[in-house]
């Protein structure tokens, strides 16, 4: 069984069809790329998926079971987090704090034990302040950590997002645009950083980008929508000869 | 047309521009580039007013205009398409376009430029009518750079213009930035994707943690090894 | 208050106000205020009390029951004043007292007249009528002078005084034998009372009762007009002050007060012309119960030869004067006994119809 | 573990040497008996603002009924003192918690609508609420309407509020500095990131909301039980201002700001008290004064550590959500 | 006719919260700020209207250029000293300002005048027009029609005229404003002036109809219509006006109906059941974040 499956997946804002007929698969620790024209509805995808949008037909299927209608944090404790096309981080916390939210629930301890500060409330605290570390380690971050999150240069930010949204547990990663606003450096940086995350967390990855030099350099699969319609799918090479995407996307 | 002499800038007690000199001729392209956080918008945001200056000049045509209010500079003929691209997302596209008109008062004038926005961004005409807000993100950048230029700027200072865009439209937008160079206005361009940037650009500028590095024709930055090795990739 | 000093010598005597100085019932607490220092300004160029002059101390308690016990506690503990007038509305007064009767002080409102201010303890005195007092002579005077067979009361709802009066009203016109044939509130910030009034009208009432101060009288009896309402108006003490708010809408009406400015005493005129003297305004009956209410304060401490608390409360409860609103002397509950002055409003003027006493 | 057993130490050590030493004054008379009032109306704005605080500066919603739950909960332990009889602490903690938790009731009545909403809709709709709660209070029979309630037995003292003080803003300071406080700042910072990132905004929404209002209504227990004398237009929508003024001057999401400003704010209109017809002038002056000069708030969202403090560090503010002790 | 006459008297006072509102709402539109000063400022209006015609004797069209002027000077002024230096601080910040201007005013006013209420001068002859057993007096008229067209031509000027868009602009972002040309603070000045107008008409017309003024009598006016601002969708004109007549209907039946005391409890009631039902006011527009 797939890890991800949409069936006809669709939404309508007025009397504009952002997106439709929207199927795929995604297997577990895929590397998949969704790219298209501006507006095609990639975003809005994405919104459907982690319920911030509740879909106008059509089911999403996360491990078998249809999570349309669930509240975005259902899904996120489901196993879907993203990172936002807009950067979104908590801008006044610190570096830490950004990724210690993403393990709220994961954790266990109540109210009154925290107010009371009980054994198991150290327990805790201490266990994710260390792994939250840990994972900024793995993003060359834990020199920042204590930095207000506003005061990181832009690159930083991406990252430091894509640190929270896996520091929610995913199984199913959701990135939008992560090169956005990075040099060709910074990008070949971060290709190396997904393909590590992908490893390393054993987790399904579905990306957004404009950057083709980044989809096709790690996507292992490509689906490209063009007017909230699927136009083709396959693997980059496939795309990068498909003439409908080139027509409407690539370009010459 | 524009000279920036020794400018220095703070936000609040961070030192963001050291001593940054440039200008730009008239009619050229010219491009910063620089990686994140080497200061770039800022010194656009300086240029256009929102900032001030600590210390040093900038003239705009032989006019100093570091103490004129920002929309005094936008008389001037120097026009910002701003990084985020800062649309107004509860008007429609057609308000937008029109507040770029706003210095102007021949009222078929803007129109006629509306008509010429168009013309080069179909997609805004479809969605003439949309709130802003609610377009996609490549969208609202071709509405940010048709609102620029709808007051018909003598300097456009760009911000990333090709940031979130489709690789169709990165194409496109640069074939549209010579496009209004060559229809005679003078571009200062801030880019990321410094290759296309630098392929376009007259001369070039190259910014590291507020301080030009390195300068030239940007042909010749193009085959630099350096330059290479830290933003072509 | 801003003639407070820091003097602990024994050649004055220190009484403390507390009154409402700033805020949205500050005018009345200002008017009692400006009656307390007149009666002290007048005690001092006379002597003084006891051979000392007397040092007058007012905090502000804005009308707020908790700044009333702020003022309370900083008269008696920093200031260590003998005895005090205050509080001049009913609540912050209420606060106070309970404070005051464990402290034993001699204490004195002036303008308080919610039934249970005096009853916390044998300290408490007052020198204005109780609520219910008014609500009953103006009953009388409704059926008994007026032959009204219709009676109407509207009321501030948020005001205890106004429900107070405007309750006693009702049940003593019924025991007089009047229909009440409307009895309706209205909210406290209320600047229209159209919709209220306009009921009142379909009852076409013979009398209109409304229990109120003064500043909202005036707009009442200006939309009652407006709505067509032509039954004869009738209010309590705190529509004193009305005929410089709005003469013409309240000209034939009739109202109950502590005393009346047209009466020829010589303590009235005399007050009549100090006070408009030294504050360039006419005084309402606030400031005519504040120089009393000092009058008689000032008259106990000298019969009891001291400021020892319990001689003065023993001479307050013997208190036997004859002031601006009257002889006074003080019932077992500590409330004064004297006439009620009916004033009919003519030509834009107070003039004195009748006095009644139930 | 050492550290933390540090400092605990420190903190219970000052506060019993504070305890201590207001109580020898009482004694000695240095603080006499209109002192010791303002020593009990600071105590009583603490538990209002750093109650209004976790709403509103860390909670991040705007409200501007507070003084409805304040009211709720000051006429709910009035009556439930009337209608029982036990010994007075006894009789005091019983009663202050009813008060509580009934106005932790409505916290909750009035959240569920109102969390939905945002912004200054949020803080108009708090506003209606206020008021119509007032507008009840006004109308019931049991709440003695516009006469107010009177005779209420003086069961709250110094010693009361002292400690409750204590204990409610060591339980608000302890919930933010956990996973459940993390949750609520996160709320303040992006509703929506915080959604992604698996929190359910709309549970801590209203649970930071209703604890608010329950500490609101053991704040207006003790004001009962403090005055005696309940009037139902005490409670204002100048009241539920006055709150928010504390929370604001102090630094939104700063409880030792809330206690610095509830110090100050209310000892500022004594000092003025002098003044007479002047006071008020005076005092919005101020107010706009500091605003301008401070308009983050005397401390922004830092808190102040006795700890950094006798360490010498150099950074006494400490970040507010940092449970680890380190800062910027 | 209780029935119409009920409505007329609703219909009266909320034309007038809704010329308060319009006020308001304004400049809640451009700088986000719940002006809680915008209420004193109708206070202003009819104290110096007030003052001109008793103490400086003048005719009463020049009293009330004159209130007009000082109110729309203040409005600038109470900007410029007061919120222009928080523009960049939490909004909270500026509102607790707004809070200390309004207190300043209302005590100014107390110290100048004292709390006594005084007789505002009679402007308009106030003998009612009889329609059977209807009173429709001149006052109500008059404010009706000065509400509504105000209204009118306040919202075309928002809509169509330059520096109605330019407010629109400032409002949504102050700095793409500026590089669009536009004088942020003429703008934001422009607007408070227009409000203050606004609230010094409202100031008078209100005096006139209950002709007795205090330096507390704005605070109640001025929340009624941020309520009612609020209720038809705060920064939309229309939504303003709207919101003002609902109120003071609901007002007027509620009193007339039900129970004065409850008049309150009812119109909060009822801006509870429509922000439940519809967050952003009547008018409003619910946008959602796009993320
Ligand atoms: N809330 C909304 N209301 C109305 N239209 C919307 C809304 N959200 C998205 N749209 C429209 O849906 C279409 C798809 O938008 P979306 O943001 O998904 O594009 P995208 O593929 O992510 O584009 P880009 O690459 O430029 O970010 C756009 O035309 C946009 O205007
Ligand atoms: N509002 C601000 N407050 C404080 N520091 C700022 C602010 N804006 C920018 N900076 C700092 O100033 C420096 C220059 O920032 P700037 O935005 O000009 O860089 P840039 O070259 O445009 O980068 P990018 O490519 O990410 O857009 C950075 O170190 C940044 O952190
Ligand atoms: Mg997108
Ligand atoms: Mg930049």
């Amino acid at each position: 069984m797939a890890l991800l499956e949409t069936k006809d997946l669709g939404i309508t804002f007025g009397g504009l069809r952002a997106v439709g007929d929207f199927s795929i698969k995604i297997e577990e620790q895929e590397l998949m790329g969704l790219i298209g024209p501006n507006g095609a509805g990639k975003t809005t995808v994405f919104n459907l998926l982690t319920g911030v949008y509740l879909p106008t037909e059509g089911v999403i299927n996360l491990d078998g079971e249809n999570i349309v209608g669930k509240k975005p944090y259902e899904i996120v404790q489901k196993g879907i987090s993203r990172t936002f096309q807009n950067i979104r981080l908590f801008k006044d916390l610190t570096v830490i704090d950004n990724v210690k939210m993403a393990f709220h629930h994961k954790m266990k301890y109540s109210a009154v034990e925290g107010i009371l500060r009980l054994p198991s409330y150290w327990k805790e605290e201490k266990e994710i302040h260390e792994k939250a570390l840990e994972l900024l380690k793995l993003f060359n971050m834990d020199q920042a950590a204590y930095t207000t999150a506003k005061n990181l240069p832009y690159g930083q930010q991406r990252k430091l997002e894509i640190a929270r949204a896996l520091a929610a547990d995913p199984k199913l990663l959701l990135l939008d645009e992560p090169a956005a606003g990075m040099n060709p450096n910074e990008t070949k940086e971060l290709m190396e950083t997904i393909h590590f995350i992908r490893d390393k967390f054993k987790i399904a990855i579905l990306l957004i980008e404009h950057d083709m030099s980044l989809v096709m350099g790690i996507c292992e699969k490509i689906v490209v929508i063009d007017y909230g319609m699927i136009i083709a799918t396959g693997t980059p090479e496939e795309i990068k000869k498909n003439k409908k995407v080139i027509g409407a996307y690539l370009g010459e | 047309m524009l000279t920036v002499n020794g400018i220095n800038v703070y936000y609040g007690a961070i030192h963001a521009i050291k001593d940054v000199s440039f200008h730009v001729g008239d009619g050229e392209i010219v491009t910063l580039i620089g990686a994140n956080g080497a200061g770039k918008t800022t010194i656009l945001h300086t240029i256009s007013g929102l900032l001030r200056t600590k210390t040093g000049d900038i003239k705009f045509l032989d006019n100093p205009i570091n103490k004129v209010e920002p929309h005094e500079i936008l008389k001037m003929g120097i026009a910002h398409v701003p990084e985020g691209r800062r649309i107004f997302s509860q008007m429609t596209v057609l308000e937008n376009l029109q507040m770029g008109a706003y210095t102007r008062t021949n009222k078929e004038e803007t129109n006629n430029m509306i008509e010429m926005v168009f013309e080069k961004f179909p997609r805004l005409k479809e969605r003439v009518n949309q709130l802003a807000g609610t377009m996609s993100g490549g969208e609202q950048q071709m509405l940010a750079i048709g609102r620029a230029l709808m007051s018909k700027p003598k300097l456009l200072l760009m911000d990333e213009p090709s940031m979130g865009l489709a690789p169709i439209l990165v194409q496109e937008i640069f074939n549209i930035i010579q496009e209004i160079n060559s229809a005679g206005t003078t571009i200062l361009l801030v880019e990321q994707n410094a290759n296309m940037a630098l392929s376009i650009a007259n001369r070039a500028y190259v910014l590291e943690t507020g301080k030009v590095v390195l300068e030239g024709n940007a042909k010749e930055l193009l085959g630099n090894e350096n330059v290479r090795k830290a933003y072509l990739g | 208050g801003s003639n407070s000093q820091n003097s602990g010598s024994s050649d004055v005597i220190k009484i403390g106000g507390i009154a409402p100085l700033t805020g949205d019932v500050a005018v009345y607490g200002v008017a009692a205020n400006n009656g307390a220092k007149l009666a002290i300004e007048e005690i001092n160029a006379n002597g003084g009390l006891l051979g000392k002059q007397i040092e007058y101390v007012a905090y502000d308690d804005k009308g707020d029951p908790t700044e009333a016990v702020n003022a309370y506690k900083k008269l008696t503990s920093n200031d260590k004043v003998e005895a005090i007038l205050g509080a001049v509305t009913s609540k912050p007064t209420m606060t106070v007292t309970p404070l005051a009767a464990k402290d034993g002080i001699p204490m004195i409102t002036p303008t308080a007249t919610a039934l249970e201010v005096t009853s916390a303890g044998p300290n408490i005195f007052r020198a204005c009528f109780i609520d219910p007092y008014q609500g009953e002579v103006m009953a009388k005077f409704a059926v008994e002078e007026l032959k009204a067979a219709k009676a109407a009361v509207i009321y501030n709802t948020a005001d205890d005084y106004s429900v107070g009066v405007a309750e006693a009203f009702r049940d003593a016109a019924q025991n007089f034998g009047a229909q009440v044939v409307s009895f309706e509130g209205y909210n406290g910030d209320d600047k229209d009372f159209k919709a209220v009034l306009t009921n009142v009208k379909g009852q076409s009432p013979d009398v209109l009762f409304i229990p109120d101060y003064y500043n909202r009288v005036g707009l009442i009896a200006q939309q009652a007009k407006e709505v067509g309402i032509t039954a004869t108006l009738l209010g309590a003490d705190g529509w004193d002050g009305v005929i410089g708010v709005n003469p013409e809408a309240v000209e034939g009406a009739y109202f109950c007060n502590h005393y009346s400015t047209d009466d020829t005493a010589e303590e009235v005129q005399n007050f009549l012309k100090v006070y408009k003297e030294k504050y360039n305004e006419d005084p309402v009956s606030f400031a005519a119960l504040g120089y009393d209410a000092m009058k008689i304060l000032a008259a106990a401490i000298e019969k009891a030869g001291s400021t020892d608390k319990e001689a003065v409360v023993k001479a307050l409860a013997e208190t036997n004067i004859t002031s601006v609103t009257g002889t006074i002397t003080f019932d077992e509950n500590r409330n004064p006994v004297k006439g009620v002055a009916i004033i009919r409003i003519e030509n834009g003027s107070n003039k004195l119809y009748t006095k009644m006493s139930l | 573990m050492n550290k933390r057993l540090k400092s605990y130490s420190i903190n219970i050590g000052a506060i019993i040497v504070i305890y201590a030493l207001l109580t020898l004054l009482m004694k000695t008379g240095i603080i006499n008996s209109y002192y010791e009032v303002i020593v009990i109306s600071i105590g009583i704005n603490i538990i209002l603002a750093a109650s209004l605080n976790l709403a509103t500066g860390y909670l991040g919603q705007l409200a501007l009924g507070h003084a409805g739950f304040m009211a709720v909960g000051a006429y709910v332990s009035a009556i439930c003192t009337s209608h029982m009889n036990l010994p007075d602490t006894l009789q005091l903690i019983v009663s202050i918690l009813v008060g509580g938790i009934v106005a932790g009731i409505f916290g909750i009545l009035v959240g569920v609508p109102a969390l939905r909403l945002k912004g200054d809709y949020l803080a108009i709709i708090t506003l209606a609420f206020g008021e119509i709660i007032r507008v009840i209070i006004l109308n019931l029979k049991i709440t003695g309407g516009a006469r107010g309630l009177k005779g209420i037995p003086p069961l709250t003292g110094f010693n009361s509020v002292f400690w409750i003080t204590i204990i409610i803003v060591a339980i608000i300071y302890t919930l933010i500095n956990s996973r459940h406080g993390r949750a609520i700042i996160s709320i303040r910072e992006d509703e929506i990131a915080a959604e992604s990132v698996g929190i359910p905004t709309t549970y801590y929404k209203n649970f930071a909301f209703s604890l608010a209002a329950v500490f609101a209504g053991i704040g207006g227990g003790l004001y009962a039980h403090y005055y005696t004398v309940l009037d139902p237009g005490y409670f204002d929508f100048m009241r539920s201002i006055e709150i928010l003024i504390i929370v604001v001057l102090g630094g939104m999401g700063s409880l030792t700001g809330s206690i610095v400003a509830a110090i100050v704010l209310t000892i500022i209109p004594q000092l003025l008290i002098d003044f007479a017809d002047w006071r008020m002038l005076i005092y919005s002056i101020i107010l706009i004064i500091m605003m301008l000069f401070r308009p983050e708030g005397l401390f922004g969202k830092k808190e102040f550590s006795l700890i950094t403090l006798l360490k010498g560090k150099q950074q006494a503010l400490n970040t507010a959500p940092n449970s680890n002790g380190r800062s910027e | 006719m209780t029935f119409l006459q009920q409505l007329i008297n609703g219909i009266h006072v909320g034309s007038i919260y809704a010329l308060i509102a319009l006020g308001y709402t304004m400049v809640y539109g451009i700088i986000k700020l719940i002006n809680f000063a915008h209420g004193d400022i109708i206070m202003m209006g009819a104290y110096i209207t007030f003052v001109s015609l008793i103490m400086l004797n003048v005719p009463a069209w020049m009293a009330i250029i004159i209130a007009i002027l000082v109110c729309l000077i203040s409005g600038i002024l109470i900007e410029r000293i007061a919120y222009k230096p928080l523009r960049n601080a939490p909004r909270i910040s500026a509102l607790i300002t707004a809070i200390g201007v309004s207190l300043f005013l209302e005590n100014l006013f107390f110290k100048i005048f004292g709390g006594n209420p005084r007789p505002f001068p009679v402007l308009i002859n106030t003998t009612p027009i009889s329609l059977g057993s209807l009173q429709i007096s001149m006052v109500t008229l008059i404010t009706i029609v000065i509400s509504i067209f105000l209204m009118l031509a306040l919202d075309l000027f928002v809509k169509k005229t330059k520096t109605g868009k330019a407010m629109r602009a400032v409002s949504e972002d102050q700095g793409a404003a500026q590089l669009m040309g536009i004088n942020v603070n003429t703008t934001i000045s422009i607007t408070f002036a227009i409000g203050s107008t606004l609230a010094a008409i409202g100031g008078i017309l209100y005096s006139t109809a209950y002709p007795q003024i205090d330096p507390f009598m704005g605070m109640m006016p001025g929340l009624k219509a941020f309520v009612a601002a609020v209720l038809g969708g705060i920064g939309i004109i229309p939504g303003a006006m709207l919101g003002g007549f609902i109120m003071g209907i609901a007002e007027s039946f509620t009193k007339g109906y039900i129970s004065s005391q409850l008049a309150d409890a009812v119109v909060f009631g009822i801006l509870i059941l429509v922000l439940s039902l519809k967050p952003s006011g009547i008018f409003g527009k619910n946008v959602k974040e796009k993320v």
